[in-house]
């Protein structure tokens, strides 16, 4: 039943698919990295490009469930920073340590959710302003429990999850975000929580008198969008091998860049996990591709900039008032 | 003269207007008739320049011309009230009338105090009870209806089409509104009256055209047709709609399902106390802003309620929010349904399933299949027309779109429901087939408390009708028939005649 | 001609004069000092040791009535808070102003109204330039060029080398990219496969090197600075490639050891790696030097030089890198270091007697 | 009389937008005065205040303009390097005030390409900005690789001083660059700015073009950014390719400080301009604070300047709840009009 719909798309239709751009987009990337290294395409390149994709898509899966509620979560990155430096600190090396590690980061994660959420639903503050002011708090805190130089390191089934290679181009980080993005795409398809979460980001107003607790829901996603970032930053350290200050930094804006590539608008209700995997590929891809090409940092810089302005040219153009 | 010639107009897989045919002559009011989903807001769109027509040309007086925006028509004469408004809640009635006109300009600074004077004359002319420099988001929906028509009218245009503006404005409000359009016209204004209400379009205009999904099917002088030639040429179907009003004995008045005692509402519901027992659908009447809207969204648990009680199901109720009343049993339906009912970007499926999973655990898990079939099931009986159940319920023209959330509601099967003028904008089809839908399912002991700013449509399809004035229930009718309505009329602008039987 | 970043009296030439006799009329052996110390960021550890030694040196000058006060304060990288902060400092009229700039130019009109009124500027970590401040750095330039050096004999003056440069507009960075640059002009065998920059940031080295590696991975040297080669190190575990036949510092504990590690795991095969300090302790040098100043000493003839990026003022005070490690003694550093905490640094005890070398 | 005059300035406060970031300010002030006393109170002390915040009350303005209009500019900052790095190294080859004009220029021009973009591509503005900051923190990079330059002291000496006594010249610039917005408003765009950012679709059918409104209020945002891209460098006296670069996300909080509605048509740039010097004299506060007040050097076994930037955060997290006392009062104003 569902694919009726798919069967009945025209050829021009699918040139608005996002997936499709997206995939499009990537081929052309792979072909000029060829151009430019002739082992762009070689299978450890692909396995480093598919891994970073990977963590950023992880960083990016809180953020796909904020975007579609309509707001955004601007502590991501600071939760991956925070979770890596406090995991370090708590597990010390050893395995048995690792439950309490996962305790606290979920803790702090929902803490952080619920003080993002509150500002947002109860003081009325704008998402990307409370989340922003909560995200520099959380860094304090980051400084604040390691006294400003992590120490401890990471349990060897942590390093294991974040380095081991289950074979050639598929690392254990690309197979874990398989893996979940097939739960994810089940559980937006078949569970209560995502049909809320969709409609509450498509029209407020109405989710509200349909008898749906927003305010539960806004939390609910929060709390995900947190808890995933502080495990996240454990991925992280795992692929990183030992902590440092601030590690998450470069994830905060480029989790919102691979949602929106990925198809979510940000006024919500739209998106889809798919996508915001895509849109990491995407971004990964183009970082790599500058790594291969030799530049001046600051030509790299403006490079940068360009490419990402023209694949939003391409991708998130909003609808015309004339239709 | 201005002349739509073979418009058609096509969006993803429906086509919207389907070689249509529109003319207006000067100093004429002529209507647009058709069933929800015909095309008649597309044309008006298509001539305001905020739609680009796939095929067709339009004419003025012969010569071709080209709207390729809103700026385009008013240029040519055009000016448009939209169904959903063109008004900016964040800026005030002032700058919203001006928002671009040079009517007050002095070297080409504002004259605020030709501004405020000017918007102070045509606020008084439409009996809008706001301030020119009031925020246009802080007025109601009739008053931001009527701000509207006089937003068209200060751009002086040759042609006004006005689309479904009386849809939410009592009585006294036409009127007003009549009159000016009268004067108006007198003085060469041409006019485009789109309407569900026949009763006004017989009063105000002379000629119609009639649009079936997308065509025009005839135009003609009003005094040719009769009501039920209209509804053939709408539907294509020669059955005349059936009156609702059931001849049932009025509900058996032991248990009531629903007490509300001495319930107050801030400033708007002062007293309020009613009872409402299982079966009976009981009609709320009066004027916009009396508090009716206020009352039902505290009984719904949207508002919060400052003073009473209600009693539901034999217990009182402490905590109040949808989601509790949602779940004990009640539901509500707003015929305001882009901003309180439709999730427009989301499929159809989706939104008629929507309230069903907030009753659920909010990780509940769904079985696609057996919602799918049940959804279709609905769909069906409601005679909803859609085109895929996967399309975004924004494919689906009002009428269809209101009658999907009372599919969602149907789904729950509820003891109560709360409607807030449900119908609104839902065409004369539709709302005999929704009026029927309650009426049957209030036989199996449903109760609905019904508002509408249309009384005729409450004497239609009530059991019993309360008359809400300044925020109290001034007056209760018990025996519904159409010769109450002038006392209904009577009742709503406060004569404190208590209709006790 | 009056083209000139702040004091017009101020002639390049003699600013050893001016910086000293603007705190130094009558001030002999002044007790009760106010000292604040404006950080530019405290996130990234060798800041926080480097605050950590002052604080423990002001510590110790409080408890011997030297100081009065000593505050922290700071700017989050926000280039006007930072000018704010020292606009109060200067309202408060504190005696000592020690700063790690977010800018190194954009304070030069603040620092004018501190000199105007008989505060002294300092510069840690970073240099100023500006005439009436002495910077007190580590010799960045020399850091460098200890390591090119090293590491193009390492790889007998020809080889394929990848680079990694920290920040582009870091002056730090810059600086030492300049010494890579002299010495990799002079050693022409020694060819540059490619080069990037790693943030200071492990975890982007790590992507970089790995990219890199997994497209060309027939490579002799790696030429990076710090906050990068642990990273480099880890790219090259991961993708299982040879460790290579040289790489160039990190100051990190973490580094030495791991260092050690690979070096105990294959003991005919140890890792070529050199480790130059950069201590954070330069913080604490910076503050004695500060409070003797403050206190009336006058610096030794010629303790002040230029800085390569400010070639025209002489008016930086060099630490100059005295711990090199490399296989010949990392053993000994090893056991010096072992229980210290891993993202720990290097580090240098800033002596009285080395303070004496710079004054007269 | 003067009764009145209090209960008509009372209610021409109760109806601006930003009733709250002024009240929020005053409080600010108020307890700012109680801690530092006359310490406060005093010319160079003001002077300096607003000499050090006029480039983010100005950057704020013009993020406000911008956000009025249904955008939002994260590249204003880098947008100032540039403006900085311009005008130093231009300042090297031709006559100053050349340079700076055509660093102002630049500035301009920035706003309507990223105007162009937001208005005509209908790219998200955030993103596109995000994209623009990359792009411009490279040329700031290209036009001065290294930190250095140095301007004429005369500008700095005419920037820092007062007028008349007692009047900052900053705070002179900020009034002229409000009264200059005060002029737009005074003409139909600036309500037509507004109602691009609320409901573009009304714009469109009141007959005006959204993408030509965006695009001038792009340029209106250019041209301060410029200017204050112009004072950070009179400020600074010498360029930095990074300098003005945290002046984005802080000018953006500074906004929402001062009541502007991130969503679009909602706020006045008076208010944005009091939201920047609220956090301004936050950060006054806490230096006195922890200079002066506390004694320690931790707390708690925790490193007074991590409680320092702790405190700060949540002076500003209260800060931006505030906009609740609006926020009820407008809910109360509705139901008293719904009446
Ligand atoms: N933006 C749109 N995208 C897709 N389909 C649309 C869109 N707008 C209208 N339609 C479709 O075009 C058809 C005509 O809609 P239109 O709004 O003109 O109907 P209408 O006659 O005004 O109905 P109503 O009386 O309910 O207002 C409908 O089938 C509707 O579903
Ligand atoms: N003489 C005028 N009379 C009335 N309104 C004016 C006048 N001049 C300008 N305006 C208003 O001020 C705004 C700015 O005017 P401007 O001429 O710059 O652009 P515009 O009229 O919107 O665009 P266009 O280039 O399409 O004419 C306009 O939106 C317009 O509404
Ligand atoms: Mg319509
Ligand atoms: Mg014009």
């Amino acid at each position: 039943m569902k694919f009726k719909a798919m069967d009945k798309k025209t050829i021009p239709g699918v040139f608005h698919n996002n997936t499709f751009i997206g995939l499009v987009l990537i081929a052309v990337m792979f072909l000029f990295g060829l151009t430019v290294n002739h082992n762009f395409l070689s299978p450890k390149s692909l396995e480093n490009i598919f891994t970073n994709a990977s963590l950023l898509a992880f960083a990016s899966l809180g953020q796909t469930l904020v975007i579609i509620s309509g707001g955004v979560d601007m502590s991501i990155a600071s939760c991956i920073s925070f979770g890596a430096v406090a995991s370090a600190l708590i597990m010390k090396g050893s395995n048995a340590n690792i439950p309490q590690a996962l305790l606290v980061l979920v803790i702090t994660g929902l803490l952080v959710g619920v003080v993002n959420a509150l500002g947002i639903i109860y003081a009325n503050i704008a998402p990307l302003v409370m989340t922003l002011a909560v995200s520099n708090v959380l860094n304090v805190i980051q400084l604040i429990i390691c006294n400003g130089s992590p120490t401890g390191s990471l349990a060897p089934a942590v390093g294991f999850l974040g380095k081991y290679k289950l074979v050639s181009v598929l690392s254990m980080i690309t197979f874990l975000l398989i893996i979940a993005a097939i739960f994810v795409y089940f559980g937006l398809k078949h569970n209560n929580y995502a049909k809320q979460l969709f409609a509450v980001g498509n029209n407020r107003n109405a989710a509200l008198l349909a008898g749906i607790n927003v305010n539960k829901v806004i939390v609910i996603t929060y709390i995900i969008s947190a808890i995933l970032g502080c495990l996240t930053g454990m991925l992280l350290l795992g692929y990183v091998n030992f902590p440092y200050i601030n590690m998450g930094a470069s994830y905060g804006m480029l989790t919102v860049a691979a949602v929106v590539i990925g198809g979510a608008s940000f006024a919500g209700g739209k998106g889809n996990f798919l996508g915001t995997i895509i849109g990491s590929l995407v971004l990964v891809n183009l970082s790599n591709i500058l790594v291969a090409i030799q530049l001046n940092d600051a030509v790299k810089n403006v490079i940068n900039g360009l490419v990402l302005l023209m694949i939003l040219v391409f991708y998130t153009r909003e609808k015309a008032i004339r239709q | 003269m201005l002349a739509a010639k073979s418009i058609s107009k096509q969006y993803g897989q429906t086509k919207a207007l389907d070689q249509a045919e529109l003319s207006m002559k000067p100093g004429e009011i002529h209507a647009l008739l058709g069933s929800n989903g015909s095309g008649k807001s597309t044309i008006a769109k298509v001539l305001g320049g905020l739609v680009g027509k796939n095929e067709g040309e339009i004419t003025i007086d012969g010569k071709e011309i080209q709207l390729r925006s809103a700026k385009d028509s008013l240029a040519q004469g055009i000016a448009l009230a939209y169904q959903d408004y063109s008004l900016v809640d964040q800026l005030t009635v002032e700058e919203n009338l001006f928002l671009n006109s040079s009517g007050t300009l002095k070297m080409g600074f504002i004259d605020y105090k030709k501004r405020f004077d000017q918007t102070f004359q045509i606020l008084k002319q439409f009996h809008i009870s706001a301030q020119p420099d009031t925020y246009v988001g802080s007025l109601n929906e009739s008053d931001k209806s009527l701000l509207e028509v006089a937003k068209a009218l200060v751009y002086k245009p040759r042609y006004l089409i006005l689309d479904e503006v009386t849809a939410c404005l009592h009585r006294d409000q036409v009127l007003v509104l009549f009159d000016i359009l009268r004067k108006e016209k007198k003085e060469g204004l041409s006019i485009l009256f789109i309407s569900h209400r026949f009763d006004e379009v017989y009063e105000l205009c002379e000629t119609v055209t009639i649009f079936r999904n997308g065509k025009t099917v005839i135009t003609t002088d009003l005094t040719k047709v009769t009501n039920d030639d209209i509804v053939y040429y709408m539907t294509g179907q020669k059955e005349t709609i059936k009156k609702q009003h059931n001849e049932k004995q009025a509900a058996e008045k032991k248990e009531p399902l629903l007490s509300i005692q001495h319930l107050g509402v801030g400033t708007q519901v002062n007293d309020v106390s009613l009872n409402l027992y299982p079966g009976e659908i009981l009609g709320v009447c009066g004027l916009q802003g009396q508090g009716q809207s206020e009352f039902l969204r505290a009984v719904y648990g949207s508002r919060k309620i400052s003073r009473g009680n209600i009693i539901y199901k034999g217990k009182r109720l402490t905590k109040f929010s949808p989601e509790r009343s949602l779940k004990s049993g009640m539901a509500f339906i707003s015929g305001d349904r882009n901003s309180e009912g439709i999730f427009a970007d989301r499929s159809i499926f989706e939104n008629i399933n929507i309230s069903r999973s907030a009753l659920r655990f909010i990780f509940h898990g769904i079985r696609l299949n057996k919602s799918m079939s049940e959804a279709n099931q609905l769909i069906k009986k409601l005679d909803v027309v859609i085109g895929e159940i996967g399309d975004p319920a924004s494919s689906l023209s009002g009428g269809n779109q209101q009658k999907l959330i009372f599919a969602r509601d149907l789904l729950l099967n509820p003891s109560v429901v709360l409607l807030d003028d449900p119908a609104k904008g839902v065409d004369v089809k539709a709302r005999s087939e929704i009026q029927g839908i309650l009426r049957g399912l209030s036989d199996k002991g449903m109760a609905c408390i019904y508002y509408s700013s249309d009384y005729k449509e409450l004497t239609a399809v009530s059991d019993r009708i309360v008359v809400f004035y300044e925020g109290d229930i001034i007056a209760e009718f018990n025996d519904i028939s159409e010769e109450i309505e002038s006392d209904l009329a009577a009742a709503m602008l406060g004569a404190t005649r208590t209709e006790a039987e | 001609e009056n083209i000139n970043s702040g004091n017009s009296n101020a002639a390049a030439g003699n600013t050893t004069a001016s910086a000293q006799s603007s705190a130094g009329e009558n001030t002999a052996g002044k007790k009760n000092i106010n000292i604040v110390f404006l950080e530019g960021t405290d996130s990234n550890s060798w800041r926080t040791q480097c605050e950590n030694t002052m604080q423990k040196l002001a510590d110790d000058y409080q408890s011997q009535g030297i100081v009065a006060k000593y505050k922290l304060m700071v700017a989050n990288n926000d280039a006007t808070t930072q000018i704010q902060q020292m606009e109060q400092a200067i309202q408060d009229k504190v005696d000592l102003i020690l700063i790690n700039p977010v800018t190194t130019t954009g304070l030069s009109a603040t620092i004018d109204k501190a000199v105007a009124q008989k505060i002294l500027v300092m510069s840690v970590d970073q240099h100023i330039s500006h005439p009436n401040v002495i910077s007190v750095t580590n010799d960045q330039y020399k850091w460098a060029k200890i390591q090119a050096d090293w590491l193009v004999k390492q790889l007998g003056g020809k080889g394929r080398i990848y680079r990694m440069d920290a920040i582009k507009g870091a002056p730090a960075s810059d600086v030492r990219a300049k010494a890579f640059e002299d010495v990799l002009s002079q050693n022409p065998g020694i060819k540059t496969i490619a080069h990037d920059y790693g943030m200071w940031d492990e975890g982007k080295g790590k992507q970089i090197m790995t990219q890199w590696l997994a497209t060309d991975s027939n490579y002799d040297g790696v030429l990076c600075q710090d906050g990068n080669a642990v990273g480099i190190l880890e790219a090259i575990e991961t993708a299982k490639l040879p460790y290579p036949k040289a790489i160039t510092s990190d100051e990190y504990i973490q580094y030495l050891k791991k260092w050690k590690s690979i070096n105990d795991a294959h003991p005919d095969n140890p890792l070529h790696a050199i480790i130059v300090e950069n201590p954070p302790s330069i913080g604490a040098l910076a503050m004695k030097i500060g409070v003797r100043l403050v206190q009336g000493d006058t610096l030794k003839d010629g303790a002040l030089a230029s800085d390569p990026s400010d070639p025209g003022h002489k008016n930086a005070l060099f630490y100059n890198p005295t711990v090199v490690i490399t296989n010949d003694n990392m053993e000994q550093y090893y056991e010096k270091y072992k229980n210290a905490d891993d993202s720990a640094y290097i580090d240098t005890d800033m002596t009285d007697d080395l303070v004496n070398t710079y004054f007269k | 009389m003067m009764h009145t005059l209090m209960i008509r300035v009372e209610n021409k406060m109760k109806k601006s937008q930003a009733y709250s970031a002024y009240i929020m300010l005053l409080l600010l002030v108020i307890i700012n005065l109680l801690i530092q006393g006359a310490g406060f109170a005093n010319v160079s002390t003001i002077n300096s205040l607003f000499l050090v915040n006029t480039p983010l009350i100005l950057a704020t303005i013009a993020q406000a303009v911008v956000i009025f209009c249904g955008g939002i500019d994260l590249s204003i900052g880098a947008t100032i390097s540039v403006v900085n790095a311009f005008a130093i190294t231009a300042g090297q080859y031709m006559p100053v005030p050349l340079a700076w004009a055509g660093a102002f220029l630049i500035a301009v021009l920035l706003g309507a390409v990223k105007g162009s973009i937001a208005a005509y591509l209908r790219v998200p503005a955030i993103l596109a900005t995000f994209a623009i900051s990359t792009l411009l923190e490279g040329v700031a990079l290209l036009i001065l690789p290294n930190p250095g330059g140095s301007i004429p002291s005369s500008i700095y000496s005419v920037y820092g001083g007062v007028f008349a006594g007692f009047i900052p010249i900053s705070a002179l610039v900020i009034a002229v660059v409000l009264i200059g917005y005060g002029i737009v408003n005074r003409r139909p765009l600036g309500a037509q700015i507004k109602a691009a950012g609320a409901n573009p679709r009304s714009l469109f059918i009141a007959g005006v073009s959204v993408e030509r409104t965006k695009m001038k209020a792009y340029v209106a945002s250019g041209i301060i950014t410029g200017i204050a891209g112009l004072c950070l460098t009179a400020l600074a006296s010498s360029g930095d390719p990074k300098i003005g670069n945290a002046l984005s996300l802080n000018s953006i909080a500074a906004t929402i400080l001062g009541g502007v509605d991130l969503s679009g048509g909602w706020g006045t740039v008076g208010g944005a301009a009091a939201g920047a010097l609220f956090l301004g004299i936050v950060n006054n506060i806490i230096f006195f604070v922890f200079n002066n007040i506390i004694h320690s050097s931790t707390f708690a076994g925790i490193k007074l300047s991590y409680l320092q930037q702790l405190l700060t955060n949540i002076i500003i997290i209260l800060g931006l709840s505030s906009s609740l006392l609006t926020h009820l009062k407008k809910r109360t104003e509705k139901e008293e009009k719904d009446k």
